[in-house]
């Protein structure tokens, strides 16, 4: 059998196990890491400094019952977290993460790394993080219930809300890059400025990133823009009746969102896995890197920003951000025209 | 029986079925999340006919913007199940001779559908594959096109847009009296 | 520049730096004026003038430079139209002519901003803001005029100097007259510049150029047009628009009533510059009225009689004023005169000379103005010598500088005109010419011996004039009236009373040092301005009009030869006959050259030319010393005897007080008829009957007919619907049943 | 082989049943829904057509499709929020107060 379709086989487990593993991770992170801010310790017990308390949680969720309200609508109540996590990992299938590589000669040739080839990445991860609304959405209305349909009413508003200054930040750097593949993208950071500066976009493009990053949070539905699970106002929102599995599926779903957004931005603005005193072929590690630091970035942003008001919210996105990333995309377009790329 | 047969039939019926259950069934919810379905299998369409970008545009535009308007929209009036209650008698359509009026429109309509389709295939026998391939897949050129010869119209949409969006807050917002 | 030797291509100085100074200076005045105070937007506007009057010695200098015959600095700012054929470059070019004037106005210009801060310092910051800002932008607009190579440019000028104009006449905008003087000036050369549009078309249509340089070259190759042709036509019609901006027969109405501006502007732009433009086209196209001799008569005819007619009603006019501004017209007269004869570097000289001591006449009256809180009515001044002796005695050379006592400015240029009359055989203009400088030394003197001599008349009852709402006589009741009254005469009386001299009795002060230092410049230049241009008769070479020349030729491609050739054609008086309004004496294939335009005639006639041209200036000296004495008898000696005269002429006097009844005779002949067609005709008729009758009807059968389609409107979407279906179906089946 | 009638065979069963939507069912959000189906058909013309073409000008003219449509949702929607108010109704027949 043809190596390189094994590799590729390979590759789409492991990159689905990867992100599998991630949000585990994240659940830990997040709890150590709200723990901390809060001079708590945090899960200490499971394993070594709680390491374990994911799974646990995961087993736990199992064995719970699978309940629904007699009023929600049977068939769409299901689908929706089905939704919303299959729109989380697509998400990810067009996301590289490594230089293309053999495999120490393994492969005939090169293969890049990530899991579909298209050359219209970008557009695809905007679109498929565009289709994830529904999960939310129809999980509030189909659950019958006013919190969750109040949750889904805000996240649909919401996400449109913000894919709006989400693709116009996507756009400049895009404009920049001159390419849609992130592949290219990636590699047209390589290198530095007067030796030393490297030439990442997130140096051209401040102002992108900032509106990228804010977008994402709103995107991922993370605080201070978590309205659609509001707990104090909601009662946890869109997935108010939800319990067990389609329960634990809308959190993987939101974190392997989080970890989408960070590697987007990572490609788009932080050079992908461009770094220093590393070989090519470890540049993975880089990558890994700077995801970690952007989703620290998060829970930091998470358990220290109060939540807005949904009315600022909107006051914010349609009167700030939007304009804010529309000047940028015009100024970048001209910068370009005037610098010749 | 080549990998874009299979494809082209199994999304081609994918839509139609979606379709013709959109209008099929009562819920407006349900409507929505077939016509996504439906739109979907149209971008898959899309990228058999080599127009990756237009499919994505479908995604990112019909299901990413227009369908969950939609979707808002239904829930915010939260209607459910549309009754045969409000039903007036008196409306012109439910008179015999229109109604049969309208069916003999819709069967004209279909055939002279049918004829046109025919007329073309006579014409037109060259096979889609047989035009160069891959000739329109570039977003640049698109993008080229589409800033130059179209560059008018576009400016136009950008018009039209925009009083799109007035008149939409326009109409939308509650009246303050 | 098409047809410019290359070498005048590079432009030494930046021409465009000229009217550029004035032009920034309105704007700094017209953003921030309001914010700024009165020193430094005066400031900013006379730097403006002066840093523009350097500009252009400089410019003229490097022109000067240039080795002759064509000498002139272009300066091709960028290309301003290009449709189709027609390609306008913005392009600005001193040459000799254009030299000339640019230094007067920056230069007469500086000198009246600088006046100007001083008369109008009473006026509130912002007013005082706006009112430079004008001044300046004038300015900029008339340089462009003077500056253009073309006629476009020209008329941007021409069309901005007329806004300007308008802006100032009516400047004290609370002021009823000063309004309507403002609009009639506006509507008045309005009516010209519709003439001068056609003209420029006629123009383009025809040469498909309206380059000057281009249009000489071409009008070179033609003989002079018999009969009354194309070119006639185009003249004639640029004529037309010069009557309105230089206040000739038929357009000349306006130009009094702009007396309402503020006298500084009367000055600069009444007098100076502005009204000059007509006389500085006529300058500038001078080979295109050179082959249009019928034109150049009619111009003549209309200089001629304009100047006596100004002259006569000048002659009664009772407000300091008026009187200098029908002067002004009379002079113009005399200018357009001179173009008439086609002895435009005589023209030119006057208008170089005019505008010295009529600026002078001008700031001089201002002064007086100034003084007397306002006061315009000459019956009310009177001996003023003794409490304004440095603007007396500057007015008074203004005075003689104008009526042309030999020695000074107006002597020169007057006289120059008269002979290049005479001498082109015209001897009734002549006439005219001659009786016009009589009555302008009469007039002239009048006034300054009603303003001047005898004893004050300061208390005398104020007859009907805007500018005595109250009485001048004390400053207690003036301020008074002045504080409560309304208008800008009044915040100019209240302003002056403020400014502390109690009226009729206690003493009046002589003009502040501005106004005073502009006088005794202008007194000067006055005096001296005249000396450029002493005729050959007199032991003089002519030297304006070889330095002139250069410009009314055409130096067209490959133009050389053909200056020389068209230059014996040139104004050489002793040639008389159709040619004689334009040819000049064979002087000009040596421009440079020191013999002048008299000696260098048919040799033979020479010594006689020489006789005859002295005894016409000891004609015209003596007319003018008669005038004087007139002046003196009647105003000075014996007082009654002008009212003697008047009353025993009363008709003729009524006839010339009322300025020959023109505005009334123009009012019921056009305004009225006007009036009458568009309230009966046009409005009642065409507007409310044919078209809103139109337009109603359209409602009511529209009304009408949807009351009986309304039945179509069920209401139903879905019906609606199904029609437009109907339409589908149709329309597909149509081409179905194609095929 | 799929050839050009296919997808135009495909585009005109998809704009019949958008048309028969539009007709059929009393609820105009549905209605609304069906009027797209109609659109996509027709773009679905263009993209073939211009593949068979070779010209881009086929997905241009869909994009501009796209962009009426989402002008068209947003202002119909708005509409039927408005009507709803009104009329606490989503059943076009409901909404005759425009009649003579």
């Amino acid at each position: 059998m043809d190596p390189v379709f094994i590799a590729q086989v390979a590759l789409v487990l492991v990159v689905f196990h990867a992100l599998l593993l991630s949000a585990a991770g994240m659940v830990w992170a997040e709890r150590k890491v709200a723990a901390r801010l809060q001079q708590r310790f945090g899960p200490t017990y499971t394993g070594f400094a709680g390491l374990l308390q994911p799974f646990a949680d995961v087993f736990k969720l199992f064995f719970k019952e699978e309940l629904r309200p007699a009023a929600a609508d049977k068939i769409l109540f299901y689908i929706a977290p089905i939704i919303s996590a299959a729109a989380a990992f697509a998400a990810f299938c067009v996301v590289p993460f490594g230089p293309p590589t053999d495999f120490w000669g393994l492969l005939p040739h090169k293969i890049p790394l990530y899991v579909a080839d298209v050359n219209v990445a970008i557009l695809i991860v905007f679109a498929i993080a565009s289709m994830g609304v529904y999960g939310i959405v129809l999980a509030g209305w189909s659950s019958n219930s006013k919190y969750s349909l109040l949750g889904g009413l805000r996240a649909s508003a919401q996400m449109i809300s913000y894919e709006l200054s989400y693709g116009m930040s996507l756009a400049a750097v895009l404009v920049l890059a001159n390419t849609l593949s992130l592949q290219e993208i990636v590699n047209g950071q390589s290198g530095y400025w007067f030796g030393f500066i490297p030439r990442w976009f997130v140096f051209l493009q401040p102002i992108g990133f900032a509106v990228y990053m804010i977008a994402g949070i709103a995107e991922t539905n993370r605080a201070p823009f978590d309205f659609p699970e509001a707990e104090q106002e909601l009662v946890a929102g869109y997935h108010t009746e939800y319990s067990s599995m389609s329960f634990a599926m809308f959190f993987l779903a939101e974190y392997v969102n989080m970890v989408t957004v960070s590697a987007v931005a990572t490609n788009l603005f932080l050079g992908g896995w461009h770094g220093p005193f590393l070989p090519a072929w470890l540049g993975f590690l880089w990558f890994f890197l700077k995801v970690a630091a952007i989703l620290f970035f998060y829970l930091w942003l998470r358990w220290t920003m109060p939540r807005f008001r949904y009315d600022q919210l909107m006051q914010f996105g349609w009167k700030v951000l939007l304009p804010v990333a529309t000047l940028n995309l015009l100024a970048t377009a001209a910068g370009v025209l005037y610098f010749g790329a | 029986m080549a990998l874009e047969t299979i494809l082209f039939y199994v999304l081609g019926t994918l839509a139609v079925g979606s379709s013709l259950l959109v209008i099929g069934q009562r819920n407006p919810v349900y409507s929505v999340m077939l016509l996504i379905a439906s739109f979907a299998a149209l971008a898959g369409i899309y990228v058999l006919l080599d127009a990756p970008f237009t499919a994505v545009t479908q995604i990112i535009v019909y299901a990413g913007a227009i369908m969950v308007l939609f979707l808002f929209v239904v829930m915010l009036l939260n209607v459910g199940q549309e009754d045969a209650a409000e039903y007036d008698r008196s409306h012109p359509f439910n008179r015999p001779f229109v109604r049969r009026f309208g069916a003999l429109l819709g069967i004209v309509f279909v055939a002279e559908l049918a004829w046109a389709v025919w007329h073309v295939s006579t014409r037109q026998p060259a096979a889609i594959a047989a035009a160069a391939p891959g000739s329109v897949s570039s977003v640049r050129e698109i993008g080229r096109v589409l800033f130059t010869d179209y560059a008018f119209p576009f400016e136009a949409t950008s018009l039209l847009i925009l009083v799109a969006l007035v008149g939409a807050v326009v109409l939308a917002r509650q009246d303050a009296e | 520049m098409v047809s410019q030797p290359p070498l005048l291509h590079e432009s030494h100085v930046v021409l465009a730096l000229i009217p550029l100074f004035p032009f920034v200076g309105f704007l700094i005045n017209a953003f921030f004026g309001r914010r700024l105070s009165k020193a430094v937007s005066g400031g900013i506007a006379c730097l403006a003038m002066i840093g523009s009057f350097a500009a252009s010695a400089v410019a003229v200098w490097q022109m000067v430079g240039q080795p002759g015959p064509v000498r002139a600095v272009t300066d091709n700012v960028y290309q301003w139209i290009a449709s189709g054929d027609l390609q306008i470059d913005f392009a600005l070019r001193v040459d000799p002519l254009a030299s000339v004037m640019i230094l007067v106005i920056t230069g007469i210009g500086s000198l009246i901003h600088i006046y100007s801060t001083a008369y109008m310092h009473e006026e509130s910051d912002s007013e005082y803001a706006r009112y430079f800002s004008y001044l300046n932008l004038f300015a900029a607009f008339m340089l462009v005029l003077v500056l253009g190579t073309t006629f476009p440019v020209l008329f941007v000028g021409w069309e901005g100097v007329g806004l300007c104009s308008y802006l100032l006449i009516g400047f004290w905008h609370r002021k009823q007259s000063a309004i309507d003087a403002g609009k009639k000036a506006f509507v008045v050369n309005r009516i010209g510049d519709f003439a001068f549009i056609l003209g420029m078309l006629l123009l383009w249509t025809t040469f498909g150029t309206l380059d000057f340089q281009n249009l000489a070259a071409q009008v070179a190759s033609l003989p002079p047009e018999a009969g009354f042709g194309v070119i006639s036509i185009a003249t004639l019609l640029l004529f037309i628009g010069a009557t309105g901006k230089s206040a000739q027969i038929p357009l000349y109405v306006w130009l009094p009533d702009a007396m309402e501006g503020p006298t500084p502007v009367s000055a600069l732009i009444h007098a100076a510059t502005m009204v000059t433009a007509g006389v500085y086209m006529i300058g500038r196209n001078a080979e295109l009225f050179s082959h249009a001799p019928d034109t150049l008569l009619i111009v003549a005819i209309v200089g001629g009689v304009t100047a006596l007619m100004a002259g006569t009603i000048g002659l009664v006019q009772n407000d300091i004023k008026r009187v200098l501004a029908y002067s002004t017209v009379s002079q113009l007269g005399y200018m357009f005169l001179a173009m008439g004869m086609g002895a435009y570097a005589a023209g030119i000289f006057h208008l170089y000379t005019h505008a010295f001591f009529k600026a002078l006449l001008f700031l001089g009256s201002g002064a007086v103005i100034h003084a007397l809180a306002g006061e315009q009515d000459i019956r009310n001044m009177g001996g003023l010598k003794k409490a304004l002796p440095i603007t007396y005695w500057t007015f008074l050379i203004g005075a003689i500088a104008i009526a042309g006592v030999p020695g000074l400015a107006g002597f020169f240029s007057k006289d120059e005109i008269l002979w290049r009359t005479f001498a082109s055989g015209h001897w009734i203009l002549w006439t005219i010419g001659v009786l016009t400088s009589l009555l302008t030394a009469t007039y002239m003197f009048r006034l300054v011996f009603l303003t001047f001599h005898g004893e004050r008349r300061h208390a005398a009852p104020a007859p009907a004039h805007p500018e005595e709402e109250e009485p001048t006589a004390d400053a207690g009741a003036h301020a008074a009236a002045a504080h409560q009254a309304s208008g800008a005469t009044a915040h100019r009386h209240d302003a002056h009373a403020a400014h502390g001299h109690g009226g009729a009795g206690s003493h009046l002060h002589d003009a502040p040092a501005a106004m005073a230092a502009a006088l005794i410049v202008l007194a000067i230049g006055s005096v001296v301005a005249g000396y450029v241009g002493v005729p050959a008769a007199l032991g003089g070479n002519n030297w304006i009009e070889h330095y002139l020349h250069p410009s009314f030729v055409a130096h067209g491609v490959g133009g050389e030869h053909r200056e020389t050739d068209r230059s014996s054609s040139y104004a050489s008086p002793h040639s008389a006959g159709p040619e004689a309004p334009h040819s000049v004496g064979p002087e000009a294939q040596a421009p440079s050259g020191a013999t002048s335009a008299h000696d260098a005639g048919s040799g033979s006639g020479h010594a006689e030319e020489i006789a005859l041209e002295r005894t016409l200036m000891l004609v015209s000296s003596i007319v003018a010393i008669v005038g004087i004495g007139l002046a003196w008898y009647f105003f000075i000696r014996r007082r009654a005897a002008a009212d003697a005269v008047a009353a025993s002429a009363a008709p003729l006097y009524r006839l010339l007080l009322h300025k020959y009844y023109v505005d009334e005779a123009y009012d019921l002949v056009i305004v009225q008829p006007i009036k009458r067609l568009s309230a009966g005709l046009l409005w009642k008729g065409v507007d409310a009957g044919l078209i809103d009758g139109a337009v109603n009807g359209t409602g009511a059968f529209v009304g009408a007919g949807s009351s009986v389609l309304r039945r179509w409107q069920t209401g139903s979407v879905r019906v609606y619907a199904a029609s437009v279906f109907v339409g589908v179906v149709t329309v597909l089946g149509y081409y179905v049943w194609r095929y | 082989m799929i050839t050009l009638n296919h997808y135009l065979v495909l585009s005109a069963i998809l704009f019949t049943i958008g048309t028969a939507g539009v007709f059929l069912r009393r609820n105009i959000i549905t209605v609304l829904l069906s009027i797209e189906i109609m659109l996509n058909a027709v773009n679905l013309t263009f993209v073939a057509a211009g593949r068979q073409f070779a010209a881009v000008d086929g997905q241009i003219i869909v994009f501009f499709v796209m962009t009426v449509a989402a002008a068209e949702a947003a202002v119909g929607l708005a509409l039927v929020i408005a009507l709803f108010r009104h009329r606490e109704s989503l059943n076009p027949d409901a909404f005759t107060s425009l009649k003579w």
